[in-house]
């Protein structure tokens, strides 16, 4: 084993690295998408694939959202590993029918003759004043569907090593990428070879509550967490990670620990994943509890342009510590 | 009829025998339907039998169909058997798909037979990804995508048939032109009734021909594939037909007249093929009632099968919602 | 006022006069979706109405869900009063684009100068054997989207008159009509000339536990209550009747009564409706609650075609008796 | 260049004084957006300035535009004023959407000018609405609708095209062919690079224009519009341009040369009409100046504007989400 320190990259080049890999380590495995090649990806982070990799393996596609989701599943069933990238969420609206009606149901509907084993990866969230029609965060409504996998990489560990499992699963995968984290700065740890699809981490330990939240909330729950500690609350924070199946063992575990849960979730408060995490624990651990679970979501609206207006709609650390806040120490 | 296809007594008994599976075999659903033994949405080929049998001629075992929800010709024509498809339709375990497609939704793996899918459009772009994965492969395989006209109308129609030219996907579009969806006659849909003119519009090559008639649909469809193979790009074949029959079992045809009917019937291509043997000398006298023998024996075999067949466990319900591994 | 008995009719039929009601009204209404004309409706549903009112008003559209729903958005917005039908919730996927990208943002995203006052009707649900394919219940998961008013018709009385409450909304309203409710046959007050689009009502009075529920799944609720009341446990039902915004207050007053709650959802268990509907109760009646909210919702499958597989994917009044049972004699 | 236009002084004054408003205010924007006062996506109209100019002309006050995120050239040929399209963004509540949907998203309903629209093709349905409603409340209104080729790969815009086409909607298409769709080419991403022909798989007419022209552009777009309202019928306008600048503010342009685009430069709508106004004699020494003059002082009060301007209170954030009424 090396002695090297790990070296520093971006969560954006983490993904790249990603996609190379699983190219060169299988014939089978093609990336398309929009603006992929030539452009080098709407998020810069396919660039220079196209000329390391070709055409036949990288392949802009046109403005064809339904098609080209619909040719990942045709040729994921015809035996390719396809990874089709749909440029952000808010696009994805287009390959719906695609997406729940053939990848999500062909297998089931079939008697398990055909498999769909497609990776979608698509850029998720707000944060950079896009405005309504480019700041949704649609993966937890995602989770609603059987047959996917859902995934919310929120580290460059994830965003390095989810990839390779995507594609090692049998099932479609979708790969929610938050836009606020391509240019995150961290190590990555060259003895990790791999990571699990599976199951939630625990991002941070902690007795007095659990932050139960994913993607790009994550480093808001993480701060939160910091404010909390500096006022002597512990709070532990759970990254889910896989949205769906949800790891519901790991934080019933943490919530025997805690007794008090907040839920942060950038989707839209009513009908969000938040909800569901909740029932779960309501439905496991209902008598664990010492007080309600509060969720801290983005706020019911189109996400606005103005910076000052995006920001009041979206989960903030301030509103997550006061939230912790509010259910350790009611009284205060 | 063009003779351009080398029809021989063995091969033009060989189209009417497929044409008289379909219908017969239909005509018995249509009967267990009324018998409840068939539920959900039944879409009945009536009419179309020459459109899927002449095409499949064109087709081999390594090409691969992507059907509709009107499948039944297609699949039959394909090779699908007819026990496990009735059984399909009977939502027993030995159909097809374990019972749990049904009619709308018919999937062969050992015939490369993709559905069987009943978003009208929705099966479009499979084709492509299978001709793509195909091609990857270097697999000289064929995609051939049967839909309505109606599907002609939704945009991943358009969109699939833009991607398809401009990577030069071995795709064969099959537009099954029956001049109604649902209830809603072309004119009425398209604002161009000619479906195969819309090719132009991606510089792929296409063309109508008669679907009442299997042999021009062969001729078509084998120049069709053999163009497909040589220059690498799609091509779209507009069979113009008619459903004899309502669009499935809960229709009262308020929409077209008995004559419409009527005068289609005159065209039906397993009458107008069959006169055309005779009067070529290729069907010889009891040939029609051997073949009737014979088609009756395995749709009563089918029927014998589905009937005897059992229901999925419900334990087993949620079983392949994800698979565990990848067919091989 | 009459004395008359109130004439008998069915569901569909109620669907049927709101409509026909609707374009003599006001001039500014018209129907258009696939089939609506010539053929009568998928489910019949419009039969007869393109003969009486005309082509203007009853439009047959090619299939094209995308183009023609978005039409409909502007045609909102030029002054018209459109009722777009969707033949099934299961096609909507083809236009959620138009659907939340324009209709559930514009009103917002242009400060307010545009309204779009649309209503999309769809058929929605399962037990017809239709399959994967055209079984979905997506109602719940349309009561995410902000800009939305969703609205779940269960009764004949809801049928006849929430359409024209829709229409006179500034706002986008979806109304799912459940397929099994078509046929069924009762009688329509004459008195009632109009329903609310904001409440939920209460259906049957109880105090052992409230059962929340909405469309085709009422009745089977209410069957499961009468079994229950057999058995000496008298439910509450609650019909949601409108999805989004919830009407919160209403089930927060039963579980005042009932401290016990089951959730009916014809919706996919994760992620459903019911799950919203619980986290609304857990923020606002947490200490109130005597056990913990169970749900009875679809299982995690694309519903397959076969009869006995199909019903055991739904829920079905003995399931809803036995979670209710379940909370109020736990040792039973 | 046509002369089919009364293409007088006053006229010609008008249409570089334009295209001269929107190349200026552009120029600013880009450098308000590195003085990070705009944020967000934008995308700059530099190079098709001529199309909206020359469209604009043919429409008339009761016509409504649909508009693409690449809208700034519209709407202020539109007539949107200055200041409150700076001022939206700069996320001002001065701003035509109060600031909430920013250079994207620009809708002015006293201009019936309806977006700014970010997702691609997403708003061509939307025209149609509108000229279905006029034509319901038998106001002879136009609808026109602006999208780029790349949005022509879109199902969207197939669905419109064959809509309109079949209820002879009064729509005018107008096609900013600016051979790329972000970093893709044109040749790229559609099977057939000549958007107009399209028209034809919807028996729809339509043609292809000089889009660096704008009076090519208005004499197209004018007789396109008198056939609209002749016929009753859309139409397909090909406007061919180009964009000098990135596709949007994040972008290196690795997908074209350098040379490519002071190809195109040198035929600048702006420059070249600067020309042929002197040649013709319409330009007279001083005009130029007196032009660029005006022009920077609406740019410098549109500045001025939009920095004076508000924010929108927090407390207002759910406002609008749903309306309390349809505003008249
Ligand atoms: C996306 C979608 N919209 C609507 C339907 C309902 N529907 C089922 S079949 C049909 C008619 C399709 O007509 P066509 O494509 O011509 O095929 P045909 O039935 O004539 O074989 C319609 C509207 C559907 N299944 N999918
Ligand atoms: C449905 C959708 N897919 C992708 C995008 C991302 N995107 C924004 S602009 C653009 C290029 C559009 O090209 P074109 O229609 O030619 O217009 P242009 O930008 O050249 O004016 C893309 C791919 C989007 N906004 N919407
Ligand atoms: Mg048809
Ligand atoms: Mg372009």
């Amino acid at each position: 084993m090396s002695t090297t320190a790990p070296p520093r990259t971006t969560y954006r080049e983490a993904c790249r690295q990603a996609i190379r890999a699983a190219i060169l380590a299988d014939p089978r495995v093609f990336l398309m998408g929009e603006d992929v090649g030539r452009y080098g990806g709407c998020y810069a982070v396919t660039k220079g694939l196209l000329e390391e990799l070709g055409e036949a393996r990288i392949r802009d596609t046109p403005l064809s959202e339904s098609a080209f989701v619909g040719a990942g599943i045709g040729a994921a069933i015809a035996g390719m590993r396809p990874i089709v990238e749909v440029m952000t969420c808010n696009f994805s609206l287009l390959a719906l029918d695609q997406i729940m009606n053939n990848a999500a149901t062909i297998p089931h509907m079939s008697g398990g003759q055909f498999a769909v084993p497609l990776v979608i990866r698509m850029a998720t969230g707000a944060g950079r004043q896009l405005a309504a029609q480019h700041s949704h965060s649609l993966e937890g409504w995602y989770a609603h569907i059987p047959g996917l996998r859902i995934l919310a990489p929120a580290t460059i560990e994830d965003a390095r090593h989810m990839l390779a499992a995507a594609l090692d699963d049998p099932n479609p995968v979708l790969i929610f990428e938050h836009i606020m984290l391509y240019n995150m700065e961290g190590e990555l740890d060259p003895a990790v070879q791999g990571v699990d699809i599976a199951k939630a981490r625990l991002r941070r330990p902690g007795h007095d509550v659990t932050l139960v939240t994913y993607g790009g909330s994550l480093f808001k729950t993480m701060a939160a967490a910091e404010t909390l500690a500096a006022e002597g609350i512990e709070a532990e924070v759970i990254d889910l990670r896989v949205l769906r199946p949800l790891d519901t063992a790991t934080i019933i575990e943490s919530v025997g620990r805690t007794r008090r849960v907040v839920i942060v979730d950038e989707g839209w408060r009513a009908g969000s994943l938040a909800a569901e995490v909740a029932m779960r624990i309501m439905e496991e651990a209902f008598f664990e509890l010492d007080a309600p679970i509060r969720r801290v979501c983005s706020r019911e609206v189109p996400i606005p342009y103005a910076a000052h207006l995006e920001q009041a709609a979206l989960p903030q650390p301030e509103t997550i510590a006061a939230a912790a806040r509010g259910l350790v120490r009611p009284s205060a | 009829m063009s003779t351009k296809v080398h029809l021989d007594r063995a091969h033009g008994l060989l189209l009417l025998h497929q044409m008289l599976r379909i219908r017969r075999f239909e005509a018995k659903c249509a009967e267990l339907y009324q018998a409840q033994k068939i539920r959900g949405f039944l879409h009945l080929y009536d009419g179309q039998e020459a459109v899927s049998v002449g095409v499949m001629q064109a087709l081999g075992p390594a090409d691969a169909i992507v059907g509709t929800y009107r499948e039944h010709g297609q699949a039959l024509a394909r090779g699908v058997p007819m026990g496990p498809l009735l059984a399909e339709m009977f939502g027993k375990l030995e159909g097809c798909c374990r019972g749990r497609g049904g009619s709308m939704h018919i999937f062969d793996r050992a015939r490369r037979f993709l559905g069987g899918n009943a978003i009208v459009g929705g099966a479009i772009p499979l084709a492509l990804g299978v001709a793509l994965a195909d091609r990857m492969q270097d697999r000289p395989a064929v995609s051939a995508c049967f839909f309505g006209e109606g599907a002609a109308d939704e945009g991943e129609f358009h969109e699939s048939m833009n991607l398809a030219a401009l990577w030069r996907l071995p795709v064969l579009f099959v537009c099954e032109n029956n001049l109604y969806s649902m209830g809603t006659p072309v004119g009425i849909a398209e604002a161009e009734t000619a479906i195969w003119h819309k090719a132009a519009a991606y510089r792929m090559a296409g063309e109508a021909v008669d679907g009442m008639d299997p042999v021009a649909v062969e001729v078509a469809a084998r120049r069709a594939v053999e163009r497909i193979r040589a220059e690498c790009a799609p091509y779209l074949l507009e069979c113009r037909t008619y459903r004899f029959r309502a669009h499935s079992m809960f229709d009262a045809q308020l929409y077209r007249t008995k004559e419409e009917i009527e005068a289609w019937r005159a065209k039906d291509p397993i009458l107008r093929f069959r006169d055309w043997l005779e009067r070529a000398g290729h069907l010889h006298s009891g040939d029609m009632a051997r073949l009737e023998t014979e088609v009756e024996a395995e749709v009563a075999a089918a029927v014998a099968f589905a009937e005897a067949g059992t229901l999925e466990p419900v334990e087993d319900l949620e079983r392949f919602v994800t698979m565990e591994e990848v067919p091989q």
